[in-house]
């Protein structure tokens, strides 16, 4: 069994009256791709909200490496090693690729009292970036301002950040919205490529992907684990076929 | 905004020349306007820091300003000048230190509530020096002799002197610009411009961002302390005006007048607020009628500051142009 | 943003040095050698935008009825707005004194801004003459030969209203006043007479300054049932002050005392609340001299108003002024001789004659006031040729 | 301090609070639903009072005074809408509280160049001129009973407003988000216009109801409206509940400073705000 990286147990989250997740729970293995299903409002985001800390879970617990992480502020269980990509791109626009990944690797070495030294100075920090710059298929596109990136260029951006940070757990809300086919597969690929060495939780739309790089697969239906195992148990599913596959295309949120 | 890539025309060494020779041609009236506008514009400069580099609007950057300018008259005896390399230090660490509690507070909050919150503890500050006698109360307090700078018997620098007065505050306005630049090109720097393109993002990416804010708040509000000494030293008075919610106002208003986000910007501000003051109240004894037909006017026609005016101008002229400046 | 930091955009800026220096510096270029050079620093906007006005025009009346001349000089009026901001104050000062180089500066309303010019005045020797600003201090540690006053000190109206009402047989007395040095010289002066004539201050009540929430002190003064009330306010807290302590029913039992700040100018605005209210100044309505009715038809002649305590005030800085001159045959460079003929000067004043003490505070009449039908009437002299003790001063 | 006085220091806290929510509720309204910091809310608090002197001097009587005031400033505020702050939805909260900033130092300027720097009083209605003896020295006056009156009749029908009907329906939809009521079709340019007309009626009545017992005096505007901003940073922003909760709290905080502890009298209201920030940094109530 590979190593259990990180964990919810019992999850649930209100607003109000209403539960967004309930008793959610979810393993994340090293080496392996867990992707999440459902159809709009199953609480997905949530769900990766939860985990990185952008929102504080009412009851259970979050385990990181045996660690009861529930508390943690989002900054601090980035820095220990939990990576997320937003749903909505959510990057520095006026800056550069470069930039934008440069200081997603200044993060993990904060650095913040050397003030006398140029940033750009840190050769680590740089190589760091552009390696991640590299992974997600930019290196073409480095020196441009985010802003003037296509959408899918900024989707990879996003990837890169996040890789730039160097994380052991990856949290990718939706990486392949709004990406033409091309751009889709080559994200698929750098899926691939990246599993072997982090524990990436993936939330996507698109069923082809998810069949094609998932390696545990988690259905939700309004706020609850529906089914929760490999591709071919969930292919297989009554359960989920009715609740969900059986209504054909999901529509694009 | 990208913009192409242009001739670079460094002006910075030109207008330092000009600083520097002003007071051979200027009377003693105008090296006095010429010192203040150098004080403002350190004033101005710890404000952009904030406003421009970081995002956060603080409507109570007086407070800082003033509490350090009060330190000054406090600390220095009362009928000897005070040892400039004691009291200057101290009015900057003043300045921080309370920047620091303030920030503690404030910093918790955001946009809006950030602004209205600083107000409220700047507030609280001018009401400590307004209503107790700690610095003389409402009337004030003086600073009869001026701080300097001595070792053994010789007198080094003097405070008093105002030709060595002016070449301080410029020696001391180029030490900060340049820390401030140095500052900026840093790994901080660059952090605190990512919190004001992003906070959220930077937070997620695993920056302890309120720790960042809290560090770029204690830094302005050591340099506006900075101005603050040298405020107290120019007029040798100190009031709770001086920290009111009027002069921060003042202050923001040269910042986004010059067009905040660049240092420069923050001089440009500094010297045309200065200047349109006593224009108008040479002019007209509604004055204030005047200074705000212009602030109107430049929020609503000219969000850029004046610094973008040339950018705009040429704009206009060569017709099309980018519309934001 | 990294292509912000290059951008440097300085020509703006130099050319706007250059500029702006031509501009405000006009009148340095413009100097006429023969006119005496006047400096009016005053509020003109904020809240004592009313004085700083009253002031100027009794200035300008005295110079008018000389022939636009003072000791047969023509002058040159160089006006700046204090707006009653302490803060600005040592700066606003330089500007007369050192960009245009006036002979002698008058100013000003607020006390702080006094003090503040009379630091730069001092360090720069120019001659202040002060024609409102009543903080003791001016004529007291910090007295010097080139600084007058011809209004008051805080002292002054203050103790000779302790005697009063002393005299009027009050024993127990609340105070009350703005926190400030000038409401608390105020308080002091008074507590200095009234208690030396055997009366006893019960309490003694500060707000803060400009605060105007009075319901808490008046409630305070209900419950503690003292024979009387001395209080210091002026403007519109006086307004409101007067207004609240009638409608809380403490007028009927405990009569009200005050500085004579607390009705003047305000009268219209207080109505019916203000009237019956002791008070004492150096200037009253219907005294019965010459000068001061010839002074209120010229004023209400001129600028269509009736004149106050701060146009006279202002008047007699013209007049003082002029003797100093008429001394010197307008000759502002022999300073000594102007400054002697101005101590030794006895000024006409529409406030009856009055001479400088030797830390040139006016030596004056006080007077009782009533008011009565919208005015400050005359009841008494509270304190004849009343000195401030000057004290602290070492002149 | 005996029982009684107590009860009446209680009472004028009371007074003092409810005229504070009065005023402050309007800027707080104009913060939450439109996000506009407006430092020139003093300066509406000031022009209200002054145009209860002016048009009681008119018309010899408050209540008309009051009635035509109420229309101007309705007036005023849409003008000031259209020609200035409907430009400044899309731009930051920097450049609204330098526009509003500019606005202060020009209203108190033509205040000056059209009534003068005098101070005036204004009437208090026959009416309500009468006194309530409370104890044997003093008593208290019927127009500020009145007052109060005015103030708690004013939030309740701001309740209703806000919970029941359809308009404030719309409100409160707007406050939460701008994009969305607009997708639904209600016009929320007109919205913002009135509730920015309200936030400015809102403080000019103030300074005509209040004006008879402060009076009217250069820089009155000024002096309310830190208070103001103390009241809507204690109470949440956009929040009408909060903002009065807030303004009895620093009522009582005011009058009681002023009691116990004279000498830090100004301080006691802001000391209250830090504590409450400690507390709870986004205020008492968060929302409407």
């Amino acid at each position: 069994m590979a190593e259990l990286v990180l964990s919810a147990r019992g999850m649930s989250r209100r607003f109000g009256g209403l539960y967004a997740n309930r008793d959610v729970s979810l393993d994340m293995h090293k080496g392996m791709l867990h992707a999440v299903l459902g159809p709009n409002g199953a609480g997905k985001s949530t769900l990766i909200n939860l985990l990185s800390g952008d929102l504080p879970p009412s009851a259970g617990q979050i385990l990181y490496r045996g660690q009861d992480i529930s508390g943690w502020s989002p900054d601090k269980r980035s820095r220990a090693g939990i990576g997320r990509s937003y749903q909505r791109t959510n990057i520095f626009p006026a800056f550069t690729v470069f930039e934008n990944c440069r200081l997603a690797a200044q993060s993990r070495a904060p650095r913040a009292l050397r003030v006398f030294s140029k940033a750009v100075s840190f050769a680590d920090l740089c190589d760091a970036a552009d390696r991640a710059i590299e992974q997600a298929g930019l290196a073409a596109r480095r020196d441009a301002v985010a802003a003037t990136l296509s959408h899918g260029e900024q989707r990879q951006l996003e990837i890169a950040m996040v890789l730039a940070t160097s994380p052991s757990v990856l949290l990718l809300d939706e990486p392949l919205a709004g990406m033409g086919p091309e751009e889709s597969q080559s994200m698929v690929a750098l899926l691939k490529k990246l599993t072997p060495d982090h524990a990436i939780l993936l939330v996507e739309h698109d069923m082809d992907a998810v069949f094609a790089v998932a390696d545990v697969i988690t259905v939700m239906v309004t706020g609850q684990v529906l089914e929760s195992g490999p591709p071919e148990q969930i292919r297989d599913s009554v359960a989920v076929q009715e609740a969900y596959l059986g209504e054909g295309e999901p529509g694009d949120e | 905004m990208p913009l192409p890539a242009r001739k670079k025309r460094n002006y910075l060494p030109l207008v330092l020349l000009v600083l520097a020779l002003f007071p051979m041609f200027g009377s003693g009236y105008y090296n006095e306007l010429i010192a203040k506008i150098m004080i403002m514009t350190i004033f101005a400069m710890s404000l952009d820091l904030l406003v421009g580099f970081t995002g956060l609007v603080s409507f109570g950057h007086a407070a800082f300003f003033g509490v350090a300018a009060y330190s000054v008259v406090l600390l220095s005896p009362k009928y000897d000048p005070a040892n400039l390399w004691l009291v200057l230090p101290a009015a900057v660490f003043t300045g921080a230190a309370v920047a620091f509690v303030v920030g503690l507070f404030v910093l918790r909050t955001k946009g809006i509530y950030f602004i209205m919150v600083t107000l409220a503890f700047a507030q609280m500050i001018y009401f400590v020096f307004h209503d107790t006698p700690l610095g003389g109360g409402s009337d004030g307090a003086f600073l009869n002799v001026k701080p300097e700078l001595r070792i053994g018997e010789t007198v080094l620098l003097d405070l008093n002197e105002p030709m060595q007065f002016y070449y301080i505050v410029l020696a001391f306005l180029v030490v900060a610009y340049v820390f401030l630049r140095v500052l900026l090109r840093s790994p901080l720097g660059h952090a605190l411009a990512g919190i004001r393109s992003n906070e959220h993002r930077m937070l997620s990416l695993g920056f302890p961002v309120f720790l960042y804010k809290l560090a770029g708040f204690v830094t302005a509000g050591g340099i506006a302390g900075l101005a603050g000494f040298f405020s107290a030293c120019q007029y040798g008075f100190v009031t709770p005006e001086i920290l009111s919610w009027h002069q921060s106002g003042n202050v923001l208003l040269m910042v986004i007048l010059g067009g905040m986000g660049t240092l420069n910007g923050a001089a440009i501000g500094a010297f045309a607020f200065v200047v349109l003051q006593e224009l108008f109240s040479a002019l007209t004894k509604h004055w204030q009628l005047l200074m705000g037909a212009v602030i109107v006017t430049v929020v609503m026609v000219l969000p850029g500051g004046l610094s973008s005016l040339p950018q705009r101008l040429k704009g206009l002229l060569i017709g099309g142009g980018n519309r934001n400046g | 943003m990294e292509q912000g930091f290059n951008r440097r955009r300085f020509l703006l800026s130099t050319a706007g040095i250059a500029g702006g220096l031509a501009l405000p510096g006009a009148p340095l270029f413009a100097q006429s050698a023969n006119k005496i050079r006047v400096g009016l620093m005053l509020p003109y906007t904020g809240t004592y935008a009313a004085l700083g006005n009253a002031i100027t025009n009794g200035f300008k009346l005295a110079v008018e009825q000389g022939g636009g001349k003072l000791g047969g000089r023509e002058i040159e009026y160089f006006t700046v707005d204090d707006e009653s901001d302490a803060a600005k104050a040592p700066e606003n000062a330089n500007k007369l004194i050192k960009r245009d180089n006036v002979d002698v500066l008058i100013g000003t309303v607020h006390s702080g801004v006094a003090l503040a010019m009379t630091r730069v005045a001092r360090e720069t020797k120019t001659l202040l003459i002060i024609p409102n600003a009543g903080a003791d201090e001016i004529t007291g540690p910090l007295c010097a030969p080139n600084i007058f006053r011809t209004s008051f000190s805080a002292w002054q109206p203050a103790y000779a209203m302790g005697q009063v009402m002393a005299e009027r047989k009050h024993k127990n007395v609340v105070t009350l006043s703005w926190k400030y040095s000038f409401g608390e010289q105020s308080v002091a002066g008074f507590k200095e007479a009234f208690e030396k004539a055997g009366g006893k201050v019960v309490k003694e009540m500060y707000l803060p300054f400009p605060n105007v929430e009075f319901q808490p002190y008046l409630t305070e003064i209900a419950a503690l049932k003292p024979d009387a009330v001395f209080v210091f306010f002026a403007g519109g807290g006086a307004v409101k002050f007067v207004k609240d302590y009638d409608a809380a029913g403490l007028k009927k039992t405990i009569p009200l005392y005050g500085s004579g700040f607390l009705t003047d100018g305000t009268l219209e605005a207080q109505g019916d609340s203000a009237e019956g209210i002791l008070t004492t100044l150096h200037y009253a309505d219907g005294l019965d001299i010459a000068k001061d009715k010839a002074f209120r038809t010229a004023y209400a002649m001129a600028f269509k108003m009736q004149p106050d305590v701060y146009a006279v005030q202002g008047y007699d800085a013209a007049q003082l002024f002029a003797a100093g001159l008429a001394g010197v045959g307008g000759d502002v460079t022999k300073r000594e001789a102007l400054i002697a003929a101005m101590e030794k000067a006895t000024v006409d004043s529409p406030r009856g004659r009055f001479t400088l003490s030797k830390a040139h505070n006016p030596v004056q009449d006080i007077y009782l006031r009533k008011v009565e039908a919208k005015q400050n009437k005359l009841v008494s002299v509270a304190a004849k040729a009343l000195a401030d003790p000057a004290r602290g001063c070492r002149m | 301090m005996d029982f009684s006085t107590f009860l009446i220091q209680l009472l004028n806290s009371l007074q003092y609070g409810l005229l504070l929510f009065l005023v402050a509720s309007g800027l707080t309204l104009i913060f939450g639903i439109m996000g506009i910091i407006n430092l020139a809310h003093g300066s509406f608090y000031m022009m209200g009072a002054y145009m209860a002197f002016s048009l009681t001097a008119l018309s010899g009587n408050l209540l008309v005074a009051i009635v035509v005031g109420i229309a101007l400033s309705v007036l005023i505020g849409f003008l000031l809408e259209w020609a200035l702050f409907s430009r400044l939805y899309k731009r930051d909260h920097l450049d609204q509280v330098l526009l509003t900033y500019g606005l202060i130092l020009i209203f108190e300027e033509l205040r000056s160049l059209i009534v003068g720097d005098d101070v005036h009083g204004v009437p208090i209605p026959e009416l309500l001129s009468a006194s309530i003896q409370l104890s044997e020295t003093l008593s208290y006056p019927v127009y500020r009973l009145f007052m109060s009156a005015v103030c708690i009749l004013l939030a309740i029908v701001m309740y209703w407003l806000i919970r029941y009907t359809r308009l404030g329906m719309m409100i409160r939809a707007g406050s939460s988000n701008r994009e969305m009521v607009q997708a639904l079709g209600i016009n929320i340019d007109l919205i913002y216009r009135i509730v920015f007309g309200l936030g400015v009626t809102l403080a000019a009545f103030a300074g005509m109801l209040a004006a008879p017992v402060s009076s009217v005096y250069p820089g009155m505007g000024n002096q309310v409206l830190i208070i103001c901003f103390v009241v809507v940073v204690i109470g949440g922003v956009g929040s009408v509940w909060g903002a009065l909760v807030a303004a009895l709290l620093i009522g009582l905080a005011d009058t009681f400073g002023k009691v116990i502890a004279p000498d830090y009298a100004g301080l006691a209201v802001y000391v209250l705000m830090a504590a409450v920030l400690l507390w709870r940094p986004e205020g008492i109530f968060r929302r409407i």
